[in-house]
């Protein structure tokens, strides 16, 4: 199955990437933008077809690896692949 | 001749370039902050290397959108020289002055260190002090200085010649081991196509004081001075 | 006074729980009461608790700080204020200091090291010095440790990406693995700037009416108790409950640089003061007390990225990227269109006052009136019982196994965890950025010219760890007379010190006696060295499960050169030149790297530091580079004399044959004994009688060691080591151990 | 509206951060990952209610700013705010 996940900061922590994104949308003339935060999107396809199982593998990815689970938090959805 | 070097917020070796262009024009350039949109006449343009706007999002992505760019990209269509270095290459890719793009070198990590470069051209007003096959060295500093274009794009440039320097070993060898970031065939800097705009990653700026241990790179400002006179 | 403040603390009632939570002992709650001659509301325990941290109170190291020798001639500005500064002639001054970010960097290796990165550079631009170097001085656990590869790569990539987005070069640093380290990195971080004389900025808010601005980044909930934090032994349950960590924005941080020195460049300021550990709280109170004045905020102008912050939030917050500042009356409008340019935040937030009491307002209520004198003079002061480490007896040089061949033995020294190159970790730093780094990372101390002059300032980070364990005052003595060493090995004249001093639970009397000793060889040191302590920072509670570091002050120098044309590196230069040894020479064994490698053993007393010989040989050393007699110059230090020779032959990719050692000393204890006080130097065969000659006449050992040339390293007898060989070896070990994460 | 955008490297350009993830995923025992991919995503406020016209705003910013087309393919959801 595939993985897509995405790894987004936790609210209150600092994100300065978004805030500068933010910074430059303005300056771009999309005035009306707020909120902007950055994360990271990572696909990941993993041979098991059961989604329970498949889902435990993903989420021990993201502890143990892919997010820094002190500052950031993760999400994912499963595709058959 | 006058020369002005582009100020983005996060620009770190702005003073570097200036440094360097004083010591060959015999007076200081202008220093030009990216939210003017004037920009005074100038022979030459620099874009310096740094982290403009951090390097958030993409490498010179938001600088690229700098009030200061349009009018750079007005006077480098009309044959203003306009030299990036570092992240200066990178503005200028994003700006569309340059095909491709730079991506984060394969090693995934920041490299720092002096590097051979083997000149591929000496027919540009940036080139004419060095030999055609000459190898130089100039030092790199960045994490995302791996060029990339789609083979097309690739073929053109060659066909075109306007591939600038290429990483190469000691004999001029253009080797996969000597590529340190993993660019598509060992590109290090690129023209466009009427020579007149150069985007390179390594820093000529860097070694053209003898007290820093070379100066290959005084040549390519010194064949500036001579090209505009 | 503080009717207001009173009656909100009747509101939230102080438990003994809370106090403890606030890492206040019940003794400091009564001299808090007492000061205060009230209950505190919970604000003004939030106040109190950081800064009576050890953090920011310094309470158990305190009475030992002050023996250290921290006036010269040259010093303009010893401990106490931002960093340090020290006058370098012709009208500029050096402006250093080291600080460490070890917890956070073990939570979050990137980060951490990163914020530590911003936060002593903010230490230095807050005087008004442009950063023109950082060195970073970090230790690691085990190699074979499960962390250890995923905090190398975090803490080098944190500390590289900060500094390089800034523009300050990184030049140096020192590397040790060790397995006390396993669950307590250490990562301290060193600042250099450049700064003119007579425009050297300071805390002090002297002057009643002004106001109070705040500049930087907004003020979110980061690291609330993060100075606590630092100041309290982990435990795994820490780990669980894992503080928020700052997240460093060096982007802005280079705005904030740019925009305070143009700011200062005006008639405008009159104190600066970063906000670092424990926020805009420990930033006020040293600005007002420093003043001699009171200080009223009021925190609804305080500029935040989060919504519904309470005062004790705001106060205690550590937000990156963030200056106090009291500015003359009127220039506000100065400094506004300054930050406005560099898009970043301004705000007026309050005014100094005359009551001598730190006001704080917030939502239209008063949350805090503290006389200042409770926060800054009455703060705990202790003398913790300590004991002495008892000394270990020196191992002669024949009771040590000898390889099966000297040059057999270097081969793996030299590919060591302790002794390999560490270019993997310095071609991650920028350290050519602003093209004055004269003496690049590889050699003893890099050296960055003085922008615009003939000038250089040489820099060396030192400790040798397991010398401090076995013996914490002599191993800092030696820590101290490296860094001499390092600096005169490039022919700088030593100016001055930072430390930073990495220590276990001072709690524990034996901690403590560890902490007594390495200050009082420290100042042992520094007094017979003229090498006086300008700054520094104390860590202490790094251990876990009460398994505590190896004591390890690591000592940051800095060196004057009068013209980079005079200095010299460790590069061999020239086929047919001679290389001789300075320096007196007992083949010590004892705790050295040849034991730690080939043996697997750490045993004995560290090899002693003779100060006087050390100022002898290091003077003699000195005039001979002054003096053009000698070409290459490097300390002998980690490994002993043959680790040096080879050091020195890879750096200029040259060969050396070698004669014999002396025979008075076992072989293996001449080439691989660390004895201190020495240095490896070439000569034109023109030259070597002076040197001779100068030897005995400043009463300094010479010894010819061999001829420089051709492409491998021979001695008489034993089978010729090629360069290439011991390249492969040297350069092999960090990149290989890195690739297989 | 709230976008939720993802930016992914267009298929067959080279993901260096992608396959180091990967490799380090194996080594951490996930042996039967694979193509791993690396990306951004980026979450961005508008103020504007019309689901078209959040699109099209949308899409300018990913087209002058957010990826960089040469290399970068984007795609969006929006949620009402
Ligand atoms: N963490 C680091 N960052 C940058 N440079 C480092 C680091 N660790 C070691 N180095 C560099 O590697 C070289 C060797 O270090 P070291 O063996 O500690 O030198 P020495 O024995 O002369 O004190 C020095 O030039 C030093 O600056
Ligand atoms: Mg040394």
């Amino acid at each position: 199955m595939k993985a897509r996940i995405t790894i987004t900061l936790k609210p209150g922590v600092l994100d300065p990437q978004g805030k500068a994104i933010e910074g430059a949308l303005h300056a771009l003339g999309f005035g009306s933008v707020d909120g902007v935060r950055q994360g990271k999107y990572i696909e990941v396809e993993v041979a098991e077809s059961d989604p329970a199982r498949a889902s435990a593998e993903i989420e021990r990815m993201c502890e143990q690896l892919l997010a820094n689970t002190i500052i950031e938090n993760y999400a994912y959805e499963l595709d058959a692949a | 001749m006058k020369a002005s070097v582009i100020v983005f917020p996060g620009s770190n070796c702005d003073r570097d370039a200036a440094v360097v262009l004083k010591s060959v024009m015999g007076h200081a350039p202008a220093m030009v902050w990216h939210g003017d949109s004037e920009l005074p006449k100038s022979d030459l343009i620099v874009l310096p290397g740094g982290f403009s706007y951090g390097d958030y999002l993409r490498s010179g992505a938001m600088a690229a959108h700098s009030p200061v760019m349009r009018e750079v990209v007005s006077r480098a269509r009309a044959g203003t020289p306009v030299l990036g270095i570092c992240n200066g290459f990178q503005v200028l890719t994003e700006a569309g002055l340059l095909p491709g793009v730079l991506m984060r070198n394969a090693t995934l990590r920041f490299i720092c260190k002096d590097v051979l470069l083997k000149v591929e051209r000496n027919d540009t007003g940036f080139a004419r002090h060095y030999q055609e096959g000459e190898v130089v060295r100039f030092p790199v500093a960045n994490k995302d200085g791996s060029y990339f274009a789609d083979d097309a794009t690739l073929d053109r440039l060659e066909g075109e010649n306007r591939v600038a320097f290429r990483y190469c070993d000691a004999s001029g060898a253009v080797t996969a081991d000597a590529n340190t970031n993993g660019s598509c065939r060992n590109i290090a800097g690129i023209y466009n196509k009427t020579g007149t705009v150069l985007g390179l990653m390594p820093h000529p700026e860097r070694l053209a004081d003898a007290a820093l241990s070379g100066t290959d790179g005084t040549k390519m400002f010194a064949s500036l001075v001579e090209a505009i006179h | 006074m503080s009717g207001a403040a009173g009656a909100a603390q009747k509101a939230e009632a102080i438990s003994d729980e809370l106090v403890a939570e606030h890492g206040i002992s019940p003794d400091e709650y009564a001299v808090l009461l007492k000061e205060l001659g009230r209950e505190p509301t919970i604000t003004e325990l939030g106040i109190f608790s950081v800064m009576w941290s050890e953090h920011c109170s310094y309470k158990s190291s305190r009475v030992w700080l002050k023996t250290l020798p921290t006036t010269g001639p040259h010093v303009i500005f010893g401990p106490g204020e931002n960093a340090g500064v020290v006058d370098l002639g012709d009208g500029l001054a050096a402006v250093f200091k080291m600080e460490s970010h070890n917890h956070p960097s073990y939570i979050e290796p990137y980060q951490g090291a990163g914020t530590g990165v911003g936060g002593i550079m903010r230490d230095v631009f807050t005087m008004g010095a442009r950063p023109v170097a950082n060195m970073n001085a970090l230790r690691f656990g085990a190699p074979e440790h499960a962390k250890t590869r995923h905090l190398v790569a975090g803490v080098v990539s944190g500390i590289g990406d900060y500094g390089n987005c800034m523009g300050v070069p990184t030049v140096g640093g020192e590397t040790n693995f060790d397995a006390r380290y396993n669950e307590n990195i250490l990562v301290n971080a060193m600042c250099v700037g450049l700064i003119d004389a007579n425009r050297i900025f300071t805390s002090a808010a002297k002057g009643v009416g002004l106001p109070v601005v705040y500049v930087g980044s907004k003020t979110g909930r980061d690291g609330i108790h993060g100075a606590t934090m630092a100041s309290a032994e982990f435990d795994e349950a820490s780990e669980e409950k894992r503080p928020t960590v700052q997240v460093g924005d060096p982007f802005t941080e280079k705005l904030l640089l740019e925009a305070c020195l143009e700011l200062m460049a005006e008639d405008a300021i009159v104190g600066i003061q970063d906000m670092g550990a424990a926020g805009l709280t420990s930033s006020s109170v040293e600005m007002a007390d420093k003043g001699g004045v009171g200080l009223m905020l009021d925190l609804d102008h305080v500029p935040t990225r989060e919504t519904a912050m309470t005062a004790y939030e705001m106060l205690l917050s550590e937000s990156q990227e963030r200056m106090l500042m009291v500015l003359k009356p009127g220039v506000e409008p100065i400094a506004e269109r300054i930050f406005t340019k560099w898009e970043l935040d301004f705000a007026v937030i309050g005014k100094t006052t005359d009551t001598g009491h730190l006001v704080v307002r917030h939502g239209g209520e008063e949350k805090a009136d503290i006389p200042l004198a409770a926060l800054a003079h009455a703060a705990p002061m202790y003398e913790r019982p300590w004991v002495p480490k008892p000394k270990q007896e020196t191992i002669a040089p024949s009771d040590v196994p000898a390889p099966d061949s000297i040059l057999g033995a270097l081969e793996p020294l030299m590919g060591s965890p302790h002794l390999s190159s560490r270019r993997w970790i310095y071609e991650q730093y920028d350290h050519m950025v602003m093209n004055d780094t004269v003496q690049r990372p590889g050699g003893d101390a890099a050296v960055v010219r003085v922008h615009g002059t003939e000038k250089g300032l040489a820099i060396s980070c030192d400790v040798t760890p397991r010398y401090c364990s076995a013996d914490p005052h002599e191993g800092a003595k030696q820590a101290v007379a490296e860094c001499w060493r390092n600096l005169t090995a490039t022919g700088a004249k030593p100016l001055a010190i930072t430390d930073c001093l990495n220590f276990g639970n001072p709690e524990r009397p034996e901690i403590m006696g560890e902490f007594v000793g390495a200050v009082q060889g420290m100042a042992e040191a520094c007094n017979a060295l003229d090498f006086p302590v300008v700054s520094g920072n104390v860590s202490l509670y790094n251990e876990t499960n009460g398994v505590g570091i190896p004591p390890t002050p690591a000592v940051g120098g800095i060196g004057l050169i009068d013209n980079i044309d005079d200095m010299t590196g460790i590069a061999l230069k020239s086929d047919g030149d001679f290389l001789l040894m300075l320096g007196e020479q007992t083949g010590h064994l004892g705790q050295s790297t040849y034991m730690q490698v080939m043996l697997d053993r750490l045993e004995g007393a560290p090899p002693p530091v003779d100060l006087n010989a050390e100022q002898r040989t290091g003077d003699l050393v000195r005039t001979l580079i002054n003096d053009g007699a000698v070409l290459a110059v490097h300390d002998v230090s980690d490994g002993g004399l043959l680790v040096a020779v080879a050091e020195m032959a890879l750096a200029g990719g040259k060969g050396v044959a070698l004669e014999a050692g002396p025979d008075n000393i076992p072989a293996h204890a001449a080439w691989f004994g660390e004895d201190q006080g020495r240095y490896v130097v070439a000569v034109s065969p023109g030259k070597a009688e002076a040197v001779f000659r100068a030897g005995a006449d400043a009463n300094v050992p010479v010894g010819a060691l061999g001829t420089i040339g051709g492409d491998t390293i021979t001695l008489p007898g034993e089978d010729a080591l090629p360069l290439a060989t011991l390249r492969a070896a040297h350069e092999a070990w960090l990149p290989d151990f890195m690739a297989q994460g």
